[in-house]
């Protein structure tokens, strides 16, 4: 095949920068993708700050409203599409391929594509800052209030473009992950062999194919009617607002589920490893885990109670949304009977777990609370609501994330984090989470709007308004010393091992980090918990500690892997330039759309195996695969632990 | 060993008491607060909320204590490294923990269910009917039968059902008393419906509850029930013209048309519907929005620059007076209009 | 042309790429629905005319139904022909395709040219905006198609061995793809033309 | 090699494939005579659902070869497919597209503005004026004589006609439609309005203040356009 190799040289470097621009590693993309969520993880709970100093007492004007108002905004769009979503999707990506014994995704090009798109997402939205005022109607953007008559600046047209992007990202990652965990699991792992948290990717992923289309065509009526005269949201010619509510929860609701599947996947990962117990009843937790997915599908019009819908549509929504409490209640009942009788360590990957559970009880009942429609009429909008969703999406996923971190990090790193420290964060995270959050529950009683930039005295509301803001300002010194924690680990050698938690799952049976093919030799799968039932089996295995997978396969394999490629990092830059383009000008929508077209053909025309013959990293795998088995791990043992010193 | 699941079972309990404390206690002293009903429809959800929460209640103290009590009894013993028994599910169990919250479930749905209907179907369909508008960002309230429009201030007789239809000109609203009733959204080109009932005379505060822009915190109106012949007296007062201007209000009346305020504000039969009608302008205790009392130094300072007193509304927005430096206000003529606007009883 | 990571093990034994254009199309299933929904909605509360039965033409849109109806019957053999590696059929049918794709968006401009005339346009009425933008969408998407065959019609004669491969893979996921927006086409013209155009 | 696009071998024939798109044709030619045949009338939406359900499901099955494929195939596209169905006509029944237009909801929604399209003769009034102009605006002069009124023009200016509109803050607009050419050098009447509404200070008519508000932005173009339409017709 004539490559494009003759105008355009393959790249062939691993190191530096340059190796992470044009990587195809399903691990290093999970390591960008987790490095920049946290940030932006960082940069949305700055917002929540600022926002949190104007409400400590009653009549600041430390922001105007204006400002107030982009800010919640902002806070909103970038926790859920920025922080939240990415910090799962870092996670996939990583843990996904090892769980399931694969080299890679399915298409590794895409999933560099699903990064660099997501990154692009975030600058653009962010970008708005300083481009004429951030988005100020909220995340979730009602017509009219989002349309040219009542909002007139550059905010939402940046809010618009800037979830376009995103959701083109996060659209091919997910197809991408249900292909890889369709069709790449090691030989053996049916579908009731799949790890819990592998279980959960695959129902986030179609949830979210199935979700995004119609925020996509949502956001486009929207943008036609603000760029080019459509009506599909103006009053006075018919248009109606409620239809914009339909769509937007119709993606909104299974979204909400899309944030919290991946945490209820971590934590069930987490605490049969640190019960030392299997996970109790796994058949139950899918199933209840594939209801809640798909039930999602029948609640949305809770989050429009108070619009009028009529009392029917009321009732027949506060059942359905009722009975989301079912599934999600035997899950919780099931995690504790896997802590039941265990031999609980109390490290702080589980601490972080057992706090999800806790902190997601009290969201779930306060969800109970205003899944009647009737109770929710004194509920709606107000700080009572704010409750709930921190409850669920801080005290759910964010707590999972976290206790993820703990867990998979000595993987991702080889670096054990600090117990004492992470004993610390996890103690300053939970205290200052419920000191922020639970006086909300109460402010909502007591009648406070959300997303008012201030409040008078007389209202009643200054000290749990005072109570929540030094909460706020607690978890913020938590983060601090998570960061604290990160960077002392980072300085110190390796010491994790690969299997520094007696894991179960077939990412311990892999070298820490593991080596660029992850699997020297495919494993052969033949019980849930796979590599703990291989090391508890009985036979011993030979070198638990040596890295490298076992079990023993008959197959010659020859180890191929993706070739590095530009042409994912140039599809997403042009998208970035058409979407600035969509405001400023349209030579550059056009020239942003053409560098876009152009790398998809290349990359189209690119075969998606080759590599240069002096690839180091095909050399690498190519001597690998031709050493007899017992000699591959300690190969690659020594590989690893020279590529290190190349580092530094 | 016991002494210490007895303080972390003590503390447990603590917490729940301190909880339940502080849920009683936050109960009283706001005017906004949803406990403390003053009226039967908000009197009916106060009741199903406290049942629903102790229902919550009750499931949190089982499980959220299960949970505790599970984490502080299993946890590793120092030093020991054998493994627990791998049980991997027991199916009764399951079947029980699928069906209990089914059962807690109906007890609630039962009550919100009906709640559902209270809220939605008038009590009394052929007592007093007000259009509610919601505006950006003030709240327009037009007695139709009455002939009467006012703004910001909801006058309604006590003991008797009120039923609203709620409209918005612009952008979605929701109009809340949470004394007297749940909320509903005003949206433009629907027309929802919301009774309310006040126990007794009284003033009851309410709020726009659904982001509308800027000046969305600073949307809010009272409801004033009065007595039934306090109401009387009230439209009777409302019901007849304008008082014609005297002294310095007539200067004011005048810089009222030709500074162009009539072209937003109506006061009788004429001028613009965009800004509230000022026909008895005077007789609000409050205004913009119901966030200022309707003082003369108030008016002064809102006429001066109302941009300073409610960021984002409409009128620094769009009156000439503010946007023309030409036709700028001296503080006379500014003294003048607040005169006119203190003679609309 | 070349099918990611072709030679590893798969679990299912299924080709990446098929899988992926599958649940691709499953999920724009969900990007039809919300335009469709959105359509059918708004179809009846225009405040100014016109009104769909003023304006639709079902005759001319029969015909053009008719022609992408066989854009899908070419396409199909051409998939058929590759299969059996004849390439000189491949590049007749899919020729042919592209031709009755090329009709089909004719037709389309046509239609879209001829309302305007009539004075509805997106910004007349919700009518027009709903249906310009589904109609619209899915004329992108044929676009979109039409590219994609005269990508591959190019291919076949820089590479006819690859574009063999699998049965003729990258054909199968075009067509895939080609015959779904046809069966898009067959809802647009039952719920748009034939119910509310009269 | 081994994953291939299934095995090949079931694949229908060129004759089967042939026969699928005579069916889809003949169908597609009942379809279109069921719309023309008046007796078909109350059950034609029924009849028109069944049979592009056949079409749809002729095309699926052969020409995606659903039928033929692995399973895994169909559980994706029908899996899409039935979320889809599902969450829409739960939508649709929401918004009450299935339900009589008397329901009363409905008829607060439209009745405001005017028109429901399943009442013929409302609906084909502006139809027949549709041919003579191009532009897409009603020219029912009383009703847009009241926006005159609901955007607050009325306030400041008379027309005759429009009880709403007595206001002597501004100049009267009766005859505005034929005055306004008059006013500006080479500015056509048209023009001239639209120029007034947009930016008020550019013409003041002698012996009145510039104090017209900037209205131009709580008007929809839609409402603009009704408005000077309107103006325009002001003879």
């Amino acid at each position: 095949m004539v490559s494009i190799s003759s105008v355009f040289e393959r790249p062939t470097t691993y190191k530096g920068i340059a190796g992470w621009l044009v990587t195809v590693d399903h691990k290093r993309i999970g390591i960008l993708y987790g490095v920049t969520a946290f940030i932006f993880f960082m940069v949305g709970g700055l917002e929540a700050l600022v926002m949190r100093w104007q409400l400590a007492r009653p009549e600041m004007t430390a922001v105007t409203p204006e400002v107030y108002n982009q800010m919640f905004t902002m806070h909103g769009t970038t926790m859920i599409f920025l922080a939240i979503m990415p910090l799962g999707a870092a996670f996939f990506n990583f843990i996904i391929p090892l769980q399931i014994g694969a080299r890679d995704v399915a298409f590794p090009r895409l999933n560099a594509f699903s990064y660099w798109t997501f990154l692009a997402g975030g600058i653009f939205l962010n970008s708005s800052w300083f481009l004429g005022g951030a988005p100020n109607a909220g995340w979730f953007g009602y017509a009219p209030q989002t349309t040219k008559l009542f909002n007139l600046g550059y905010g939402i047209d940046f809010w618009i473009m800037g979830l376009q992007i995103l959701g083109i990202a996060s659209l091919a990652a997910a197809f991408n992950f249900i292909v890889t965990i369709v069709n790449l699991r090691a030989p053996g792992m049916s579908l009731m062999k799949m790890p819990v948290f592998t279980w959960m990717t695959l129902l986030t992923s179609i949830l979210l194919v199935l979700a995004f289309p119609v925020i996509t065509v949502a956001l486009i009526l929207l943008l036609m009617d603000r760029s080019y005269g459509t009506l599909f949201f103006t009053t006075s010619a018919g248009g109606d607002p409620i239809l914009w509510q339909h769509l937007f929860w119709v993606f909104g609701h299974p979204e909400v589920y899309i944030l919290i599947l991946p945490a209820m996947g971590i934590v069930s990962e987490v605490l049969p490893t640190f019960s030392k117990k299997p996970l109790f009843g796994y058949p139950v937790v899918i199933l209840s885990g594939i209801i809640i997915a798909f039930l999602g599908w029948a609640v949305w019009s809770h989050h429009m109670f108070t619009v009028g819908l009529g009392p029917i549509a009321n009732a027949a929504f506060t059942i359905t949304t009722m009975a989301i409490a079912i599934p999600t209640g035997v899950k919780i009942f099931n995690w504790i009977g896997t802590m039941w009788k265990g031999s609980l360590v109390l490290n702080s990957a589980m601490l972080f777990s057992i706090g999800f559970i806790l902190m997601f009880i009290i969201g779930g009942l306060s969800g109970v609370m205003h899944s009647s429609a009737s109770s929710d009429a004194q509920q709606q909008d107000t700080y009572f609501i704010v409750a709930h969703i921190h409850y669920v999406l801080f005290g759910g996923s964010i707590f999972a994330i976290f206790s993820g971190i703990y867990y998979w990090f000595p993987k991702m790193t080889g670096k054990l984090l600090s117990e004492t420290i992470g004993k610390i964060h996890f103690a300053l995270t939970f205290a200052g989470f419920n000191l922020a959050f639970f006086p909300m529950h109460f402010l909502g009683l007591d009648g406070m709007p959300r997303r008012v930039y201030s409040y008078e005295s007389a209202m009643g509301w200054d000290l749990w308004n005072f109570v929540s803001t030094l909460g706020a300002f607690m978890i913020g010194v938590s983060i601090l010393v998570f960061l604290h924690n990160v960077a002392k680990s980072m300085r110190k050698p390796n010491d994790a091992g690969n299997d520094p938690w007696n894991g179960r799952t077939l990412e311990w049976s892999i070298s820490s980090p593991p080596p660029v093919y992850n699997f020297a030799h495919i494993p052969q799968v033949k019980t849930l918990d796979d590599w703990w039932n291989t090391k508890y089996s009985g036979k011993k295995p030979l070198r638990k500690v040596a890295g490298g997978s076992e079990q023993p396969s008959g197959e010659a394999v020859h180890i191929e892997l993706p070739g590095l490629s530009y042409f994912p990092l140039f599809a997403s830059l042009g998208l970035l330039i058409a979407a600035y383009g969509m405001m400023f000008s349209l030579v550059l929508v056009v020239l942003g759309m053409l560098l876009t077209m152009a790398s998809v053909y290349a990359w189209s025309l690119e075969p998606a195996e080759e590599h240069s013959p002096s690839d180091p990293l095909s050399l690498e795998a190519k001597e690998i695969a031709s050493l007899p088995l017992d000699a591959r791990t300690d190969r690659i043992a020594e590989l690893l632990k020279s590529s290190q010193g190349r580092k530094k | 060993m016991i002494s210490k699941y007895f303080i972390q079972k003590l503390l447990v309990v603590c917490c729940l008491a301190a909880t339940i404390g502080l849920l009683s206690a936050c109960a009283s002293d706001s005017p906004m607060s949803t406990f403390g009903a003053q009226g039967p429809g908000a009197a009916q959800l106060e009741d199903l909320f406290i049942l629903i929460f102790w229902a919550a209640l009750v499931v949190f103290v089982i499980v959220g204590g299960g949970l505790v009590f599970t984490v502080v009894r299993f946890r590793q013993k120092p030093g020991d490294t054998s493994l627990p028994p791998q049980i991997h599910g027991h199916r009764n169990l399951e079947i029980a923990w699928t069906i209990a919250p089914i059962l807690v479930l109906i007890v609630i749905a039962i009550p919100s269910i009906d709640g559902i209907f209270a809220l939605a179907n008038s009590p009394d369909e052929d007592s007093l009917t007000v259009t509610v508008t919601g505006h950006q960002w003030w709240w327009e309230f037009d007695y139709e039968d009455e002939d009467i429009v006012t703004a910001n201030e909801l006058h309604i007789p006590a003991n008797t059902v009120v039923n609203l239809n709620i409209e918005s000109s612009d952008v979605i609203h929701s109009f809340w008393v949470p004394k007297l009733q749940g909320k509903i959204d005003a949206v433009p080109g629907h027309s929802n419906f919301l009774w309310l009932e006040a126990d007794e005379p009284g003033t009851y505060l309410g709020q726009c509850l659904e982001f509308c822009g800027e000046a969305h915190a600073n949307m809010r109106f009272v409801v004033i029930a009065d007595s039934l012949e306090g109401f009387e007296d009230w439209k009777a007062n409302q019901r007849a013209p304008a008082n014609t201007p005297s002294g310095r209000a007539i200067s004011g009346s005048q810089l009222f048309l030709s500074k162009g305020c009539i072209a937003c504000h109506k006061i009788d039969s004429t001028g613009g519907t965009i800004g509230p009608n000022l026909t008895h302008f005077a007789s609000r205790g409050t205004f913009a929005g119901s966030i200022l009392e309707n003082t003369r130094g108030n008016l002064i300072k809102w006429v001066t620059d109302p941009e300073s007193m409610k960021a984002g509304n409409q009128m620094s927005a769009q009156a000439p007076v503010y946007t023309n430096p030409d036709m700028a206000m001296t503080p006379e003529e500014v003294s003048h209009i607040v005169a006119y606007l203190q003679s609309l009883k | 042309m070349e099918p990611e990571t072709s030679t590893h093990h798969t679990t299912t034994g299924l080709n990446h790429r098929k899988l992926l254009m599958w649940a691709f199309l499953g999920s724009d299933c969900m990007f039809f629905g919300s335009l469709i929904a959105t359509y059918l909605i708004y179809q009846s509360r225009s405040i100014v005319g016109p009104i769909p039965a003023d304006i639709l033409d079902i005759p001319v849109t029969s015909v053009s139904t008719f022609v992408l109806l066989m854009s899908s019957f070419m396409m199909v053999l051409s998939y058929n022909a590759i299969g059996k590696g004849d390439m000189r059929r491949f590049r007749i049918w899919v020729m042919g395709t592209i031709l009755m794709g090329c009709t089909f968006l004719g037709f389309q401009v046509y239609e879209f040219r001829e309302f305007a005339l009539h004075g509805l346009t997106p910004r007349t009425n919700l009518f027009g905006s709903t249906f310009f933008t589904l109609t619209g969408f899915h004329g992108a998407h044929v676009t979109l198609g039409v590219i994609w065959l005269a990508s591959l019609f190019w291919f076949s004669y820089k590479d006819p061995e690859t574009l063999k491969k699998d049965h003729g893979l990258s054909v199968d996921l075009a067509a895939l793809y080609w015959h779904f927006v046809d069966i898009v086409w067959i809802v647009i013209f039952t719920v748009v033309y034939l119910i509310g155009g009269v | 090699m081994s994953a291939s696009a299934g095995p090949e071998t079931n694949h229908p024939t060129p004759l089967t494939y042939f026969k699928a798109a005579m069916i889809l044709v003949i169908i597609t030619a009942i379809e279109v005579g069921i719309v023309y045949i008046a007796a078909l009338e109350s059950i034609m939406i029924p009849l028109l659902i069944v049979l592009s359900v056949i079409k749809f499901a002729i095309v699926v099955l052969f020409y995606m070869h659903l039928k033929f494929d692995h399973s895994l195939f169909s559980w994706m596209f029908f899996g899409g497919l039935t979320v889809a169905l599902f969450a829409f006509i739960l939508v649709l029944t929401l918004f009450q597209v299935f339900s009589s237009p008397s329901n009363p909801e409905v008829v607060t929604v439209e009745a405001k503005h005017g028109e429901v399209a399943h009442e013929e003769e409302i609906s084909k009034e502006p139809s027949a004026e549709e041919e003579t102009s191009a532009e897409a605006v009603s020219t029912d002069n009383q009703s847009t004589g009241n926006i005159l009124v609901a955007k607050g023009c009325g306030a400041c200016h008379a027309v005759t006609d429009v009880s709403g509109a007595t206001g002597v803050l501004g100049p009267s607009l009766d005859g505005i439609g034929s005055r306004a050419s008059s006013r500006q050098q080479g500015l056509s009447a048209e023009e001239y309005i639209r120029e007034s509404i947009e930016s008020p200070a550019a013409f003041v008519v002698e012996g009145f203040d510039p104090i017209m508000p900037e209205l131009r932005s709580t008007l929809t173009d839609s409402e603009f356009e009704q408005l000077v339409s309107y103006l325009m017709s002001l003879n």
